[in-house]
């Protein structure tokens, strides 16, 4: 029981970062129907930024709020950037284009991401996993029993920070100006720029918003595990985009449902039956719910009207 | 019914039909005998255009279902691990094996193509199994689908002792020639072209235009689906069993999305539904990361910048693909063939996909 | 066959003719809540020329795409000459012999002329696999493998057959005026011969009805009439039943004998083409006062 | 039929031009040209070629890709080792110089990089790789070649097995799988293990098999085996799944990149048993990412940087002084190979396969830094191993044992 209890959070504590990381999946689709292959690898950026801020300001500054509050600012702010000039520079050229031709652009900044990042020149990291600092020192907030379950600090900040990230994005999208923007756009671009929405706008800012929730992510799921690598992206990358599949990709509140499922599958794979076959199950989950449901657990295919 | 009935029109070629079918096969054999001839001895050429073959095999397998059919598959490595490994394993099961009516060389080579084939076959059921879900799926989610069967296989195999886990199967005979893939080559070229110009083809494109359309028009689509996932992933499979017949070790570490990623990257490049630019991206997109080498190793060979550099081709691959891309968002040739973009003094065929 | 026709209440025109061609009994459809369709009949003949009119948002559409298998009916059903066909999809219902064209023209784009109508010339030749046992099931997908392997080795069959297929969509471009587009890819066409072509399309697949949807949309007044003709044409060479939907009323009263029509889904009135003029309901809910403004009071 | 005849033609001609464009930016290189066309002429392509003055070895190693840090890390150990040597003169006169192609981390690659070494560049000798996957497929290649090749850290049995031209520096799989086994049972007197292996490495799994037979044969029980992949940063089901069974101890023979955070998590579920390991996590980075939660945890080597034998001290300032860290088991291995392939070049009659082939099988007594080499008539390194103990951001050396 205790043991059950305890997989449960941490399946749940996995599937918050998943989830944040599909909502930029989810939303770049959403606006763009372009599966941004580029995105775990973008996520991986920000947490190097993260990386290098929590070194610049020293080992003091770290464990304080405000020292938490600039690693996070200067990984998201950055990696917004970041987004920002990707989607300018490689994707916007593309979009009256076939779909497939952004994707492609999407594998090969995902290729130059992931394998630039294992150089070891200039301020490069290099290929080796590097221990992320704690910028949250770890303690208990909850013993059961004779520790049969410990829940930690960062569990309880990360999901709240991701809960928090998910409610405001949730307000964002049907609560304001520019998500409506965004859903008019995510409708139909060319209508949506006829109706006067700035529609370059809204999809450059979807893309800095979905990298900046990627950035916090990845730092979330780095402070996690305590390590950063050039190849996290692709792993968490490709764990995300399945959620966000499994909950209906462009479907924001879906998202965050098939990652919290997805990391609880993991979780219960692992934990009770074979942990080789772990991935193996991720994906058979994926296509039975993609059986059942087409359209993913709340996705709807859209009857084509002929 | 009521239209008419048409005489048929008399064939307006030199060549006898019957002959028509073989003939390329007949122009094609001696030529790659002697291309197989020519290249005795140069080991690297040997497998470099080996690579080269299988990566041509499976961009073109690909572009059936991808290129042609308009659907959208990113699980191809997932195939061509079936093929490679149940080819594989067949032939170590039959080293041992010889046919007594046949020289020993002989006999190794009808046993390879039986491998082959047997690894082509599974392959191709793989491919029934993950076309099936097309009856209900489209676009994106398909792909997904394909991607997690891609995935599944891996993991298979990553379990499987037969199979030498993450080790992989080492030892199998080194049966492969440049000789026999660039036969598998010319095969699956042939095919794809004749299936392009065939009724079938036809109704492929169709599914891709409009599925809609297709369907109204008396177009079984979910049949067709089906069955361009069948005959791309036999194809796939071929390129593996090929594949781990020069390597000669396989193991799951080959296999993974990012390989299904880099022939979806053949196929977009050379023009989604163009055979020959399917053949012409395999072709460049396999040389590329081998010509930086030489043209690194041309810049310098000492110091420790020069060791260095072979760990720069890839995020340059990368970037390289952005500016293909953006410079031809269609790919190379759009959906057109090699000689429709030829120049104009050169003799051309009659547009059209046909 | 007529041995298992179901008890319904049988249409009432014509009922001593041979099976209908295609027939809808009681047909309704809905989506969500909305009653797309409510309580459709129809029934066509061979040589019928009905017209089905409606404004927008009456369901004309949605009838077609009920005929033609893209929906589902939630009730009724759907009749090709005394075949249920509810359940089937649009490739099973079309090589039964029903062909459509489109509102907004749905050509294969990227194809050339003679090869979007050589699509659907193959497709009858295929064979038909509605309802199979597994042992036929599986014979016909064998059937459907080998006949790819005949392509590849362009075998003398299939080059026949090819050769068959060609010159069949040659003649159905001819008799459409579109022999000189022959080799030009479906999107470089203008646009009233992308509706020819379309036309043509349908006809390939060899039908016995023919459903044209809006086939005048965008034509001009000289074009229209043209149409006029030829649809006349192809109905009596073709030996047709065909079924236009239409906004032009000059065309559908010009060419149609009967006409039914819509209005939110429910038909309101079927008659010929002087009654439904005349028909209060029809002028009220469809032509509206404007109309009757505009055409002196017609009735 | 018309139309088939020009397009094989095409695709001859295209093949050629794509050679072409390929090796236009290369002013010298005409390798790809020539290898495309089959001339197999003599290696051009700005390589120089295996003149009077020079001596050329290859190596071929993953510098990216999943398992990069490994390769890179041996990578320095041989050019620590080749600068040595050069800096000492060379071999007979002449100079060394070194080729590294990538793999990334897959063999496919490894043996093309690996031919490409042989016949285009043609060297005299290649260096392995460490995943075993990969030096297995340059086997292939220089077995048949009769290139010579020196692996530094695959050790699974089954790469030198694949002829007379392969041999290795390193002990087995077998024989650290037993040591830790012996060690686990007899000094730490566990009875109850669970092991934790690295499913996607050949490695990790053998050594995994390997400790559980002999640790049963001992008295001993494993409890239970989970895995993960390398590549994952979450353990914490498996940690879960394992603290259920109560055991002892934990085997995770893996890497250090993993293993540094496998021992983080294990610590926060509440386990609090030693972990064990062996020669993959040999590294500085173990400190790094394991933290404090590592000490305490015991892995067995090739050596111990306490060792305070001269050579190893220097090795190690060497290193440290180049790269700037500590080197690793896989660094060390590497500079044992070069120098092994160097004292071999040194003792060969001349640089042909066979003579270096024989030169190398004659190794004996040889002083490396990793541990004495003596190559066995399987081409295998007989070596002891030692048994590290993890400590305060430092290995302390514990025992010794030998085959």
């Amino acid at each position: 029981m205790a043991q059950l209890l305890q997989h449960l959070i941490n399946g749940l504590a996995a599937g918050t970062i998943y989830a944040l990381v599909a909502l930029g999946y989810t939303m770049v689709y959403g606006v763009l129907k372009l599966i941004n292959f580029a995105h775990g690898d973008v996520m991986m950026v920000g947490v190097y930024m993260g990386y290098a801020t929590a070194f610049a300001i020293g080992r003091e500054a770290r464990g304080s709020f405000l020292g938490i509050a600039a690693v996070f600012a200067v990984a998201m702010l950055g990696c917004a950037l970041f987004g920002f000039l990707i989607e300018r520079f490689a994707y916007r050229p593309l979009r009256e284009k076939p779909r497939l031709t952004a994707l492609i652009t999407a594998i090969g900044i995902s290729f130059a991401l992931s394998y630039g990042f294992q150089l070891d020149i200039g301020f490069l990291p290099g290929a080796s996993p590097r221990a992320f600092p704690e910028i949250i020192e770890p303690t208990e907030w909850l013993i059961i029993g004779d520790r049969d379950v410990v829940v930690w600090n960062w569990q309880v900040i990360s999901f709240l920070i991701a809960v928090g990230l998910m409610v405001g994005l949730q307000y964002l999208v049907f609560g304001t100006r520019f998500g409506r923007a965004m859903r008019a756009v995510s409708w139909d671009h060319r209508v949506a720029a006829l109706m006067g929405i700035p529609t370059d706008r809204v999809i450059a800012l979807t893309f800095m918003l979905s990298s900046g929730l990627a950035a916090g992510a990845g730092l979330l799921y780095a402070i996690k595990d305590t390590s950063v690598s050039p190849l996290m992206g692709l792993y968490v990358g490709l764990k995300a985009f399945v959620a966000a599949v499994i909950g209906g990709i462009g479907h924001v509140p879906g998202a965050v449902v098939g990652a919290l499922v997805l990391g609880l599958v993991e979780e219960f794979v692992v934990g009770y039956a074979a942990s080789t076959w772990r991935d193996a199950v991720a994906f058979g989950f994926l296509i039975l719910v993609l059986l059942v449901k087409p359209g993913g657990l709340f996705g709807r295919v859209a009857a084509e009207k002929v | 019914m009521q239209s008419p009935a048409l005489p048929v029109p008399e064939a307006p070629s030199l060549v006898p039909p019957a002959l028509r079918g073989i003939l390329p096969l007949l122009i094609a054999i001696p030529t790659l005998a002697l291309f197989h001839w020519s290249l005795t001895g140069s080991d690297f050429a040997t497998y470099l255009l080996s690579v080269v073959g299988v990566n041509i095999i499976l961009a073109v397998s690909l572009n059936i279902v991808n290129g042609m059919t308009g659907q959208f598959s990113i699980g191809h490595a997932g195939f061509m691990a079936v093929g490679a490994y149940i080819a594989g394993y067949t032939s170590l099961q039959l080293k041992e094996v010889a046919l007594s009516f046949l020289p020993v060389s002989a006999s190794d080579q009808v046993l390879f193509m039986l491998a082959l084939l047997v690894g082509g076959v599974a392959a191709a059921l793989c491919g029934f199994l993950v076309g099936l879900p097309s009856l209900r799926l489209r676009g994106d989610y398909l792909a997904i689908v394909t991607l997690g069967f891609g995935e599944i296989i891996r993991v298979f195999v990553q379990n499987t002792d037969a199979f030498g886990r993450a080790l992989g199967l080492s030892g199998i005979p080194q049966y492969s020639s440049p000789g026999m893939v660039f036969f598998w080559v010319f095969l699956v070229v042939l095919a794809a072209r004749r299936l392009a110009g065939s009724s079938h083809g036809r109704s492929l494109w169709a599914i891709r235009e409009d599925e809609v359309a297709a369907e109204a028009m008396g177009v079984d689509t979910t049949g067709y689906k089906v069955r361009a996932f069948v005959f791309s992933s036999f194809f796939a499979g071929i390129a593996g069993g090929l594949f781990a017949h020069f390597v000669p070790i396989i193991n799951p570490g080959s296999f993974t999305f990012v390989r299904s990623m880099e022939i979806v990257v053949m196929v977009v490049l050379g023009g989604l539904g163009s055979t020959t630019g399917a053949v012409v991206a395999a072709i460049f997109l396999t040389l590329l990361p081998e010509g930086m080498r030489s043209l690194f190793g041309a810049l310098g060979t000492e110091g420790s910048l020069a060791q260095r550099v072979d760990q720069i081709r890839m995020p340059i691959y990368g970037l390289l693909l952005v500016v293909l891309m953006l410079s031809r968002p269609q790919g190379l040739f759009g959906t057109k063939e090699l000689w429709d973009v030829l120049p104009r003094w050169l003799p051309r065929k009659r547009r059209g996909l046909a | 066959m007529s041995a298992n026709a179901q008890p319904v209440t049988p249409v009432t025109l014509d009922t001593k003719a041979p099976p209908a061609l295609l027939r809808a009994d009681g047909v309704s459809i809905q989506f969500g809540g909305l009653k797309a369709l409510t309580d459709f009949h129809l029934s066509i003949q061979q040589g019928d020329l009905l017209g089905l009119i409606g404004p927008n948002g009456a369901g004309k559409s949605t009838a077609f795409n009920v005929l033609t298998g893209v929906y589902q009916p939630s009730q009724g059903q759907v009749l090709v000459r005394d075949t249920k066909v509810n359940g089937r999809k649009p490739h099973q219902i079309n090589l039964l012999g029903v062909a459509r064209t489109f509102q907004n023209i749905r050509l294969f784009r990227a194809l050339t002329a003679l090869d979007n109508v050589k699509v659907a010339c193959r497709a009858q030749t295929a064979l038909h696999q509605s309802r199979l046992g597994l042992g036929a099931k599986l014979v016909n997908a064998g059937h459907n493998y080998a006949d790819w392997w005949k392509a590849l080795l362009l075998t003398p069959s299939f080059q026949r057959e090819e050769r068959r297929l060609t010159a069949q969509a040659e003649h159905l471009l001819e008799v459409m005026g579109l022999s000189h587009r022959r080799d030009e890819e479906a999107r470089n066409l203008p646009y009233g011969e992308q509706r020819r072509l379309e036309i043509a399309r349908a006809l390939g697949s060899q039908p016995r009805v023919l459903l044209l949807d809006e086939p005048a949309a965008g034509m001009n007044t000289r074009e229209k009439a043209d149409l006029m003709v030829l649809i006349r044409k192809l109905r009596d060479d073709f030996k047709l039943g065909v079924l236009v939907i239409e906004h032009d009323m000059k065309l559908v009263m010009g060419i149609c004998e009967q006409i039914t029509v819509l209005d939110h889904g429910e038909t309101i009135a079927r008659g010929a083409p002087a009654e439904v003029r005349s028909d209060r309901k029809v002028i009220e809910a469809y032509l509206g006062d404007s109309y009757l403004e505009s055409h002196g009071g017609a009735a | 039929m018309r139309r088939l005849a020009p397009m094989l033609l095409a695709a001859l001609a295209v093949m050629a031009a794509a050679c072409e464009k390929k090796t236009q930016p290369t002013p010298s290189g005409e390798a790809g040209t020539q290898a495309a066309q089959g001339q197999s002429g003599s290696a051009a392509s700005g390589t120089p070629p295996a003149s009077s003055d020079t001596i050329l070895l290859g190596q071929v190693g993953a510098l990216t890709g999943g398992q990069a840090t490994f390769g890179i890390s041996t990578r320095n150990g041989i050019e620590l080792a080749l600068k040595e040597a050069n800096a000492a003169g060379g071999v007979n006169g002449k100079k060394l110089a070194i080729r590294v192609y990538d793999n990334q981390s897959k063999p496919e690659e490894a043996a093309q990089a690996a031919t490409r070494l042989i016949t285009q560049d043609k060297v005299v000798l290649i260096l392995g790789d460490v995943a075993s996957s990969n030096s297995l497929a340059m086997a292939e290649k220089a077995q048949a070649a009769g290139v010579p090749m020196i692996t530094p850290s695959s050790t699974n049995t089954t790469v030198t097995e694949k002829g007379d031209y392969i041999f290795r520096v390193c002990f087995i799989d077998p024989f650290q799988g037993f040591v830790m086994a012996k060690f686990a049972r007899e000094d730490l007197k566990l009875s109850k293990v669970a092991v934790l292996q690295d499913n996607k490495s050949a490695y990790s799994i053998d050594l995994s098999g390997v400790f559980t037979r002999k640790f049963t044969e001992m008295g001993g029980k494993v409890v239970t085996t989970e895995s993960y992949s390398q590549g994952d940063t979450d353990y914490r089901a498996q940690l879960t799944a394992i603290k259920k069974t109560q055991p002892d101890g934990i085997y995770v023979p893996g890497y250090y990149s993993e293993v540094g955070v496998i021992a983080r998590q294990a610590r926060e579920v509440g386990l609090k048993v030693p972990l064990m390991g062996g020669d993959g996590w040999d590294s500085e980075k173990l400190f790094e990412l394991g933290g404090s939660a590592i000490e305490g945890s015991y892995f067995s080597n090739h050596y111990s940087p306490d060792n305070p034998d001269p050579r190893v001290q220097k090795f190690i300032a060497d290193y440290k002084a180049a790269y700037g860290a500590v080197p690793d088991a896989l660094a060390a291995l590497g500079y044992d190979a070069a120098r092994v392939a160097v004292e071999s070049l040194k003792r060969a009659k001349d640089l042909s396969g066979p003579s270096v082939r024989d030169a190398i099988a004659q190794t004996k007594d040889f002083p490396g830094v990793a541990g004495t080499v003596t190559l066995d008539d399987k081409r295998n390194a007989v070596k002891s191993a030692v048994v590290l103990k993890v400590g305060d951001g430092k290995t302390q050396y514990v025992t010794t044992i030998s085959p």
